[in-house]
């Protein structure tokens, strides 16, 4: 009786321990985004109301060179925003990862964090085509995709990250993320917070499973196994149709 | 004619497209239906069309309008370049389409290429297909 | 032992379903986020850039009148982001919760939801000066307000919403949000989702306690009680210091 009422009080600490650090989670990435959209976005429109201003008030009477300036500024700037608006969407990336979206996100993430990451070579192999994968799946692939990349490079300390997708055709989806850096699966399981529990729980939510262990590389390996949706309609060759579409 | 729902971004089109000595902006629209209403009474070579539009999408504008006037040459402007828009808009028998964020210019040569009847696409969504 | 036992997989199952629905609210968050960024933004680059592309190809040539066109046209969609990006900041709200910025961040939040909800009277109530609230304990007022009011918009089909903040100087803090709609409190409990379980969740967290009643108005209330801070140091003489004060 002790032992079981023991680990109800456990179980109780662990999922609430797990809650908690979702919501840690959350709060932190509200609070990157909150950064971004104020500092990035907030410097960018000063700019550009600066030089609308330049060519409303002198259009009649500047050089021509003067507004073709302004112009140039104001076109530079709308260019960093959206920039800035494609990396942001890319972190929160919700739409059409079911279909034929799915291969263009993940391609996506992994060329911002190149460009991010200098000196540190992410090598990614995905076959052509994805078999289909229902939302919980689809979500599961790109959110491990991403907390996994973010790990390695926030406490890896990798030279290099090789990231494999493999399509078993009637089976499963298996994704790899592989280092060479310094984790330990065990480590890494003990002091578990909400990324890699969130990871596991998205997993068991989608019916797949989440394993860490040794990589060939000597640093960390995450391996997800995800089953194929049983019905075929999301499949690869679908279209887009998310919210967005209309 | 330019479909686009953002009555800011159509008048910024027109006037990019107006100050070309070979193009005329003849009716703007809001929504698919202003659209196939304007192709029912007027003369129009070439149509610029957004894809995200309050109602019916652009996808099912285009579609409409070239039922009616099979010669209509489309030009899809969007922001959207996964390459699912693309191949839907394409399928619904766009002859061109390129990207809010290609340059103006690329943009004019767009219109002129799909006015004589070449398919084009945008440097941007080249790479991605 | 069995019932042991059983409240033993109850909780995990509780518990479990808490971290599912709050990874469920995160994903309708980002999703929001990423429709706003996206549609919102997205045309207002377009516009911005079609106006400044005029001008620079032009400049030498047009009438001084279309140019100033073209920059009233850049400015306006400039403000119509800007005002965008304040109302994102609003709802991601991170900094400076503890300091003076609570009461600030309370006005703002309570008036964006004035300007979009026509024929809902909201009346804020609230002492001059707030006492000193830690971290968790700003973060879970903010939150609970920010919820609750989304629930009575959401759900409640209410006329009238009343939000009260009391501090009893050397005790609690205490927030009231009642309002006039459908809602009833045994209904709201045995159907919590992320939303409430979160509130709740926040509430412990801050060593502070969520009820949910009757209210005088004839809908629901959500009542927040939260303990001050001991240390006296982020009170509301104190200024902020998040990126967002700058
Ligand atoms: N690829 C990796 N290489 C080395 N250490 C890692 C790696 N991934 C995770 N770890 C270790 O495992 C711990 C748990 O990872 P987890 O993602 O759960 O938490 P976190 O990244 O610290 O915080 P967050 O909740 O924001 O994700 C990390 O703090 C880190 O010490
Ligand atoms: N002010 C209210 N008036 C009437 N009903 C309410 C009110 N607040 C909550 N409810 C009811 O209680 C339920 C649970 O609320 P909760 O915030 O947990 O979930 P939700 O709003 O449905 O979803 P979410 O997880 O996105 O918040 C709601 O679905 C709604 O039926
Ligand atoms: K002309
Ligand atoms: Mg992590
Ligand atoms: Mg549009
Ligand atoms: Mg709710």
């Amino acid at each position: 009786i002790e032992q079981l009422a023991d680990s109800l009080a456990r179980a109780r600490a662990n999922e609430r321990q797990l809650a908690r650090q979702l919501m840690a989670l959350q709060e932190s990435e509200r609070r990157e985004l909150a950064r971004e959209l104020h500092d990035e976005f907030g410097q960018s429109l000063s700019a550009i109301n600066a030089a609308a201003a330049f060519v409303e008030r002198h259009a009649g009477s500047a050089r021509g060179e003067a507004l073709v300036e302004c112009a140039q500024d104001i076109r530079q700037e709308a260019a960093r925003m959206t920039r800035q608006v494609r990396t942001m969407l890319s972190q929160l990336r919700p739409y059409g990862l079911e279909g034929i979206g799915m291969r263009a996100a993940i391609v996506e993430l992994v060329e911002s964090w190149r460009q991010r990451s200098e000196g540190v070579t992410i090598a990614l192999e995905m076959p052509p085509t994805l078999p289909a994968l229902d939302a919980a799946a689809g979500l599961a692939l790109y959110r491990t995709l991403q907390e996994a990349l973010t790990n390695v490079f926030r406490h890896a300390g990798a030279k290099q990250v090789r990231i494999a997708l493999e399509a078993h055709e009637d089976a499963q989806v298996q994704l790899k993320v592989a280092d060479d850096g310094c984790g330990k699966a065990a480590f890494v399981m003990e002091n578990a917070h909400g990324g890699v529990m969130g990871m596991r729980e998205r997993a068991e939510m989608a019916g797949g499973e989440l394993v860490l262990g040794a990589s060939s590389l000597g640093g960390l390996e995450v391996r997800l196994a995800l089953p194929l949706s049983r019905n075929d309609d999301n499949g690869d060759d679908n279209n887009d149709t998310g919210p967005v579409a209309g | 004619m330019l479909l686009d729902d953002h009555a800011v971004v159509r008048t910024g089109y027109r006037r990019l497209i107006d100050a070309e000595d070979d193009f005329r902006v003849v009716a703007e629209a809001a929504t698919a239906d202003e659209a196939y209403a304007r192709l029912q009474v007027m003369d129009i070579d070439v149509a610029v069309v957004d894809l995200s539009l309050r109602g019916a999408s652009g996808i099912e504008a285009i579609r409409r309008m070239l039922a009616r006037d099979p010669r209509l040459k489309v030009l899809v402007l969007s922001m959207h370049d996964s390459p699912g828009f693309v191949t839907q808009a394409m399928r619904a028998g766009a002859l061109g389409y390129i990207t809010k964020s290609s340059e103006p210019a690329e943009m004019l040569d767009a219109i002129r290429a799909v006015a004589s009847g070449r398919r084009v696409l945008s440097s941007d969504i080249a790479q991605t297909l």
